[in-house]
């Protein structure tokens, strides 16, 4: 390994909860941990979760203990709105560059929020997908970890960007943020960059982007939200309707060699959940489920047996063939053959919801000498590795405690890189 | 640019309106066709109930021998029916060296051989890339302004490959229609199958199938109708009639060939170039409308 | 509406034979694509036509699968695919449905089924056709597919369609010549014997 | 130690405007004679911090900074481990959350206050935990199957050293009885390796190998467990750090299954009999030799069953799969049905599902009604769902039955115990069942010389698997983790990928505890649970209650406290009736006081007063949201957070009522199946302790509606203003409590 002398540092590529797990098993454990986050604030996609299967609890009740842990461990530093940029030297001993975006918002922020109140500028809420929209000078989300709020750069360099950076008595606003790049040493590195559905409109038969009713799962989740966009109804993009009769759509891409060959493993309990979020908004709410096969795998069984067992949710064994739109009303015709009767399904319902799969986030070309891919581009982890691991859904598409077991694999497999024992 | 235009049976027949509006509009945007000598036959998709898969392919497999030996150009076929045909077994040809070399055997017998060099094509894909909106847009005399275009594409004119527009959501038939300054409506049954080769022995249902074709661009606004395949001409265009004794409706819509639009665009001859009086439902009132006299 | 259930509905449960299957694998173009159908449906939803068919494509190759061999081979199904290719440009396992019933369609008529009578009539006058000529008259065919059931019918059916070919003769859209053979018509023979000889499956 | 108190009031975000700090600056000097009292703009600042570090400077070693919430700030804010830094929440609960330049909403920042300088009097900086005997670092890994092979030599490979414990004489587990193995990247089978495998751990130096062993005894904790493990006949004593139970599975016993034929036709074998009949070489009729042409797997036989497995045992698709790719290979010509309810290939593993497809096996999506015989061949009658029709296949070779997983820890019948008097569902010689959750449920493995018992308590079906999602390697014994198969039906990749999550989780333990620390959730934490034992009155609720087995008893019933197993929760302070167990910096009497600190207005001032013992995990967090989002609560409540529920002491209540405070309210976890509580049984527990309660009103002659108990969720933190106005209003209906200043 280079000169023989191994830089002790774990850099985690990635603050999801892949990223977070892999940081504090590793910094439990005793060692220097470097989290390098892309989004102003920790936690990754599970934040933007209502709940989880299968026991319907809230995410940040685990986040919350983790930022806890990261609070109590000095061992941890971390960055947000921080990417790699680039990685050179060998096992033991490499050299990251690490490139950070203005956040225009320095740690004197105290939250006060005075300058969201003279911002007028709003944008499109990244974190609901669009969905509403949000002041330039904002607060990610309310149990954003760190707490501090960020500058969207449409106000900077403007007279509204000099108002807003008055209103806060802390000089925690600097509009002369520029981007920087750090360059530091790390004995191994752990990819956990996570995920993106996989970008549905690719499925031109389902009309997702040219349909406003038609949405994906991940967007489910934050209408189910009770502090989401539309305060936890489920109202349809078009007309805020309430949505009463919602299709679920499964395999949108997934098992389909013209999109995604591999089974995205999660969409099938996301779409039970979902189906179960919709019973809780009203009485006369229904659910179909349009499937291939339910796979619940293990103990996730009984979820599936308890959403069966009601009867405002249906299942269809059907791959959906086409979705058209009502143009009067924004109605959705889903049609498909019930493959158990052989009857044509040619439906109308409020609101589609495609279960789209998993599409691991791409690992840059300067990456691939240290680390392996299979040809869906998921990460290998497999003795061939040269300091380099992948860890959660990187690895294989995978629920939260299953990518959480294999981030805790992840932290051993780094660790073994730079003990010197 | 050179190229092979492969026409095929109907646009000597019930597609010559088609035929005799590309000759013209190809001269103008500088597209120079040579004819594949003693082409034969696609084998349309009807053929397979007298002959098996492999025969078809020979079928094909010998109009792109003669075109390799003959210049090697890319072949364009304005018929979606021969396109579908000859590209599905142009790339079966590339992909397969088994089936490759089983067919060259067969070839053999009539002293050809077929490397796999040729590039087959949809019209629309050259009108589309190979000259493009913009082109042809400067080619337009009188723009088709105000006149509502439900552009059909057919199910077989891009697929199966969409090696050059979606196969589910194409934009290349719109593109052009707006080139030629009408208006292009939506029309969400563009891609809706008109029952193609079994029109004819299964009228009862394929009438069905041009109905809601025909009312679906009617209730999206059309005043008239643009095809680039003889087979949706002859079945949307011919039987409107019949569909009306049988079905009760009363279609009495013009269905034109996309290059009979351009011609018209071009301030070319009605008659001689855009060959609109061998069209059964008379076109001219609507275009009229647009470019006056 | 078809009723899926309608044919085949034997009494007492289906006995599985996977001879039919292997068979279709083996002798019918494309036949073995069929392998990789799960079974999901998309083909069925995608076919403009599977409404009056007796079978969706989907239920064919359950069918096959559960080696129901008259069932499948005299079903309407496989005579009325319009060639659209929608289910073949969504079919997540890419079986080449359009390809597999053109096929089973060819099968089926040489094993002596003939699921549509109409269709087959004028097919086979298309082959002959092209065969003799090498290319299609459009006035030709036509005329010789309504008289290949007899002169009565023939004349019945050209007198129903007879406007028709006015309009198109009215309209400069039909040949007054007989269509001539392409000149390699010989060779052309020869190479399609050939190529019918080597029979189907494959591919 | 000697304290010197600093008081920090900050005027930042709003805190300033909201109250009158001059007034609240006069507070500790008046109640406390505290001299150092500082006022900021923003502590937070360079220049605040600065300030508050020339007094630590200057001799103060308790920092009360009344600002914003602990949870912000936390870094800032850290002058040391050997000082105490108490945080008083004037933003988010107060400022944020409270009218300004109230009289009420001052009275709530002042009693804040107070309880955080008394607090910050009462506590003491943690001394780390350090047991007299020597510490271990090894680990030990029961089971030799790929999971507990895989564990140790990643151990191994991170520098650790590892014993190896393994019932059968020879090391690989369920995979020496496998032909190949169907593994990432799920193209084609391959081999098991598992020789090999097995080869590389016995030559590791650092993992100590013993087959033909078990585990006869484990005593102590963390980095201090002795085992004795006996090997033919003679018996070993060792010492390790951490353990991982990796004792694998069983298959579904198939003689449950006689309607798939099973025990009535030779013909019919389980899908581990086929699996060795591949290994051994052929596959054959076992009823004659015979060829196998046609065969039939049965997919789910037992699982996805309420009457056998109700659960899915996630590998028997792919198994099948593989045993179908055995036949091909084996004879081109031959069939293999599959007949399944749902094809269950996650992930990339969809790709053999491709190849056993494409290989020609024929799937068929049903049900089974019977198994017969005809003629000397097997038949199987169904239901073809997507044929839409009976079915029935005759001629079939050979039957496989795809059973399932059962965890090797799930007893035959469940055990039973001597039941306490008079509780219910005694049988007639006073046995009871024992729950799955208890330590006496799972079959003997580990033997525990615990109080609570001697295994992992289990979930349902016997699996010893977290119930956490976020956290899954969590169990209910400290330092003891599972790996594999035990944990829940995975396959082997996966089986692979848990056990080296596992070995980390092990060596983690190791090396918190050996620096004196708590592991997970409370990872890094210095403070222990210290007990009096003079005042114990031998009640045992301790050691009955504590959710991690942590304390053993002596025969007079006198708990023994195992430090290194504690996870510092504190529900055995919450459990004492005695009040004598007690953190350095968390107990009983500091709590009390805070209580006490709280000043009660008269009767006729008509402002009740409530204390909310709040837990700190998730009901704390979700009260500054509502801050933060500016929503706003009744100023009469007191709040008080506690490190689980489990800790509440119900003295704490009885001190409330008694000084006059007019209600009280608990705010913690969801209990029950789907608890979200981080130590699994203190919200549950509190909320027991809290029906008990009762009797103390009654003799304080008081109504019961004046104590709550609410489960609130993190997220929930909309709901909180609504909760806890209902519950004043409650209190205004029952009126003031009648012991105001006594």
């Amino acid at each position: 390994m280079g000169d023989g002398k191994i830089t002790q540092t774990i850099l985690v590529v990635g603050g999801g909860i892949s990223g977070l797990t892999a940081a504090l098993e590793a910094a439990e454990a005793g060692h220097e941990v470097i989290i390098v986050e892309k989004n102003p604030y920790l936690g990754g996609k599970v934040t933007q979760l209502y709940q989880y299967f299968p026991k319907l609890c809230p995410p940040n009740c685990g986040l919350e203990i983790n930022f806890k842990r990261i609070r109590s461990n000095p061992r941890i530093r971390f960055f947000t709105m921080a990417q790699l940029a680039g990685v050179s030297g060998s096992p033991g001993d490499f050299e990251v560059q690490i490139k950070i975006s203005p956040r225009y918002v320095n740690e004197r922020c105290t939250c006060c929020g005075e300058c969201a109140k003279v911002c007028e500028t709003e944008i499109p809420n990244p974190f609901n997908f669009g969905l509403d929209k949000i002041k330039a000078a904002y607060l990610p989300h309310e149990f954003a970890f760190p707490m501090r709020y960020v500058i969207d750069p449409s106000i900077v360099g403007t007279e509204e960007g000099k108002r807003v950076a008055e209103a806060c008595s802390y000089g925690a606003i600097d509009l002369g943020m520029k981007e920087e790049t750090l360059t530091l040493k790390a004995g191994t590195i752990i990819w956990a960059a996570g995920w993106e559905p996989y970008e549905a409109s690719k499925i031109e038969y389902y009309g997702f982007g040219v349909y406003p009713n038609v949405i994906n799962n991940i967007m489910m989740e934050r209408l189910a939200s009770p502090v989401g966009p539309t305060g936890g109804k489920i109202l349809r993009p078009s007309d805020k309707k309430e949505a009463k009769r919602v299709a679920f759509v499964q395999c949108a891409g997934s098992r389909d060699e013209n999109h995604l060959a591999y089974c995205s493993s999660i969409c099938c309990l996301a779409s039970l959940k979902q189906a179960n979020y919709l019973m809780e908004t009203s009485p006369e709410a229904a659910a179909t489920i349009f499937f291939i096969d339910i796979r619940a795998m293990d103990r996730l069984e009984d979820f599936y047996t308890m959403i069966k067992a009601n009867d405002r949710i249906r299942f269809i064994k059907s791959k959906i063939a086409m979705i058209t739109e009502d143009e009067a009303t924004h109605d959705l015709l889903v049609e498909g053959e019930n493959t158990q009767t052989g009857e044509q399904v040619r439906e109308r319902f409020d609101l589609v919801v495609l279960a789209t799969g998993m599409a691991p986030n791409k690992v840059p070309e300067w990456l691939l000498p240290y680390v392996g891919l299979d040809e869906y581009g998921f990460v290998i982890n497999n003795g061939s590795n040269k300091g380099v691991f992948g860890a959660g859904c990187v690895r294989r598409p995978s629920d939260v405690a299953t990518s959480v077991q294999d981030s805790t694999a992840a932290a051993l497999k780094a660790i073994q890189t730079i003990v010197r024992r | 640019m050179k190229y092979f235009l492969y026409w095929g049976c109907s646009l000597e027949a019930s597609g010559s309106n088609y035929l005799e509006s590309i000759r013209p509009v190809s001269k103008i945007l500088g597209l120079e066709f040579e004819e594949i000598d003693d082409w034969n036959c696609c084998g349309a998709s009807i053929s397979y109930i007298g002959a098996n898969d492999l025969s078809i392919k020979v079928l094909n497999a010998r109009n792109l021998a003669l075109a390799e030996a003959q210049g090697g150009y890319d072949i364009v076929a304005p018929c979606s029916s021969c396109y579908i045909q000859m590209v599905k077994v142009n790339h079966e040809i590339q992909e397969n060296e088994d089936l490759k070399a089983k067919i060259n055997a067969v070839l053999k017998e009539g002293g050809l051989n077929y490397t796999g060099s040729i590039r087959v094509r949809h019209l629309l894909d050259v009108l589309y890339h190979d000259v493009g909106p913009e082109k042809i847009r400067s080619h337009v005399k009188k723009p088709l302004r105000g006149i509502k275009v439900a552009g059909y594409v057919g199910c077989q004119t891009v697929r199966p490959y969409g090696e050059y527009d979606s196969v589910e959501r194409p934009i290349s038939h719109d593109a052009i229609l707006q080139a030629l300054g009408a208006e292009a409506v939506p029309f969400p049954k563009k891609m809706r199958c008109c029952g193609s080769g079994i029109f004819l022995t299964e009228m009862g249902y394929c009438m069905n199938l041009v109905k809601d074709i025909l009312e679906d661009a009617l209730n999206h606004g059309a005043e008239i109708i643009s095809t680039v395949c003889p087979m949706c001409a002859m079945n949307l265009e011919a039987y409107q009639h019949r569909i009306n004794k049988v079905l009760g409706t009363n279609f009495d819509v013009p269905v034109v060939y996309l290059t009979q639009l351009m011609a018209v665009a071009f301030g070319l001859d009605m008659k001689v170039d855009a060959a609109l009086d061998r069209n059964y439902i008379p076109p001219e009132v609507v275009l009229k409308k647009a470019i006056g006299h | 509406m078809a009723d899926p259930k309608k044919k085949g509905k034997a009494e007492g449960p289906v006995s599985y034979d996977p001879s039919f299957s292997k068979e279709v694998f083996e002798k019918v173009d494309y036949g073995e694509k069929i392998k990789m159908c799960m079974q999901c449906g998309v083909c069925a939803a995608s076919c403009p036509l599977s409404m009056v068919m007796d079978y969706s494509p989907r239920k064919i190759f359950a069918l096959i699968r559960a080696g129901k061999r008259s069932e499948v081979l005299s079903s309407k199904a496989i005579m009325l695919c319009t060639s659209c290719y929608s289910c073949k440009v969504r079919c997540p396992r890419k079986v080449p449905v359009v390809d597999v019933m053109h096929g089973l369609a060819n099968y089926a008529l040489k094993q002596g089924y003939v699921p549509r009578e109409e269709t087959a009539l004028f097919g086979r006058e298309f082959w002959k056709q092209i065969l003799r000529l090498g290319r299609i008259d459009e006035k030709d065919l036509p005329r010789r597919y309504f008289f290949s059931k007899g002169i009565i019918p023939g004349i019945k059916k050209s007198m129903e369609l007879a406007d028709m070919g006015i309009v198109l003769m009215l309209h400069k859209r039909m040949k007054l010549l007989p269509e001539r053979s392409v000149k390699g018509i010989k060779e052309l023979r020869k190479m399609l014997e050939k190529a019918s000889a080597m029979g189907n499956g494959g591919a | 130690m000697s304290k010197k108190v600093g008081v920090y009031i900050c005027k930042g975000c709003g805190i300033g405007d909201s109250l009158d700090i001059e007034k609240l600056a006069g507070l500790p000097e008046e109640e406390y004679s505290i001299d150092t009292v500082k006022i900021h703009e923003a502590f937070c600042t360079k220049e605040g911090v600065d300030l508050i570090k020339d007094d630590i400077a200057n001799g103060v070693n308790a920092v009360v900074i009344a600002a914003c919430s602990p949870r912000v700030n936390y870094d800032v804010f850290d002058f040391g481990v050997d000082k105490i830094v108490e945080r008083v929440n004037l933003r988010e609960q107060v400022a944020w959350s409270h009218a300004p330049k109230d009289e009420d909403t001052q009275m709530l920042a002042e009693d804040n206050l107070r309880m955080g300088i008394v607090k910050a009097n009462a506590s003491e900086p943690p001394v780390p935990f350090k047991a007299e005997e020597d510490y271990s670092g090894k680990l030990l890994v029961v089971g030799g199957g790929l999971a507990g092979m895989t564990a140790a030599l990643e151990a191994a490979k991170a520098g650790y050293e590892v014993i190896l414990v393994e019932k059968e004489a020879k090391l690989g587990g369920f995979l020496n009885k496998c032909k190949q193995r169907v593994t990432f990247p799920y193209k084609e089978l391959t081999p098991t390796g598992i020789e090999d495998m097995a080869a590389e751990v016995s030559a590791n130096p650092n993992i100590k190998v013993y087959t033909s062993a078990k585990v006869d005894e484990i005593s102590g904790g963390p980095c201090l467990f002795n085992l004795k493990i006996s090997q033919n006949g003679t018996q070993i004593t060792e010492k390790v750090g951490s353990i991982i139970q990796a004792t694998g599975w069983v298959p579904y016993d198939a003689k449950k299954l006689p309607h798939l034929g099973y025990g009535r036709f030779k013909d019919v074998v389980t899908n581990v009999e086929f699996e060795e009949m591949a290994k051994e070489g052929k596959i054959r009729r076992p009823s004659d030799g015979g060829e196998v042409k046609t065969a039939l797997f049965i997919q789910c036989a037992g699982s996805r069953d309420p009457e056998h497995l109700p659960y899915c045992s996630s590998v028997c698709c792919l198994v099948s799969l593989k045993q179908a790719t055995y036949l091909k290979e084996q004879d081109p010509e031959a069939v293999s049905y599959i007949l399944y309810k749902d094809m269950r290939t996650i992930a990339q593993a969809e790709d053999f599902y491709r190849k056993a497809q494409r290989d020609g096996n024929i799937f068929i999506r049903g049900s089974v009604e019977a198994v017969g015989d005809e003629g000397g061949k097997l038949y199987v009658a169904g239901y073809d769902e997507l044929l839409g029709e009976k079915i029935k296949i005759e001629g079939i070779d050979l039957v496989v039955l795809a059973v399932g997983m059962v965890p090797a820890s799930k007893p035959e019948a469940v055990p039973k115990i001597k039941a306490p008097e008079g509780a219910p569902g005694a049988d007639s010689e006073g046995m009871i069942e024992v729950a799955a959750d208890s330590g006496f449920f799972a079959n003997r493995t580990l033997n525990l010389l615990y109080r609570q018992g001697p295994e992992l308590p289990t979930l349902r079906y016997g699996f010893p698997d977290s119930h956490f999602i976020c956290f899954p390697y969590e169990t209910r014994r400290t330092g003891i983790y599972t790996a594999g198969c035990i944990r829940r039906p995975m396959e082997s990749y996966q089986a692979e990928e848990d056990a080296v999550g596992a070995a980390m989780k092990a060596i983690q333990c190791i090396e918190l505890t050996m620096r004196g620390m708590a592991v997970h959730p409370r990872a890094g934490d210095m403070s222990y649970p210290e007990f009096f034992m003079q005042r114990c009155t031998q009640c045992k609720r301790c050691t009955e209650e504590c959710p991690f087995g942590a304390i053993n008893e002596d025969e007079k019933a006198n708990p023994l406290p195992q430090p290194t197993r504690c996870r510092r929760c504190g529900v055995c302070m919450g459990a004492c009736p005695e009040r004598i167990i007690s953190f350095k910096n968390y107990s009983v009497p500091m709590i009390g006081d805070m209580i006490k600190a709280i000043h009660v207005p008269e009767e006729d001032e008509g402002k009740p007063r409530v204390v909310a013992l709040i837990c700190e995990n998730d009901a704390y967090p979700a009260l500054d949201m509502a801050g933060i989002k500016r929503m706003s609560w009744s100023p009469y409540i007191r709040f008080i957070p506690v490190r689980c529920l489990g800790s509440v002491n119900l003295v704490w209540i009885a001190d409330s009522l008694s000084r006059g405070i007019d209600g009280i309210i608990l705010l913690g976890c969801r209990h029950g199946d789907d608890y979200q509580c981080h130590f699994i049984k203190g919200s549950e527990l509190a909320n027991v302790r809290l029906s008990k309660v009762a009797e103390t009103l009654q003799r304080l002659a008081l109504e019961s509606d004046r104590v709550r108990y609410v489960e609130i969720g993190i997220a929930d933190y909309h709901k909180l203003p609504g909760i806890l106005d209902d519950f004043m209003k409650v209190i205004e209906n029952v009126g003031p409590n009648p012991y105001k200043g006594w």
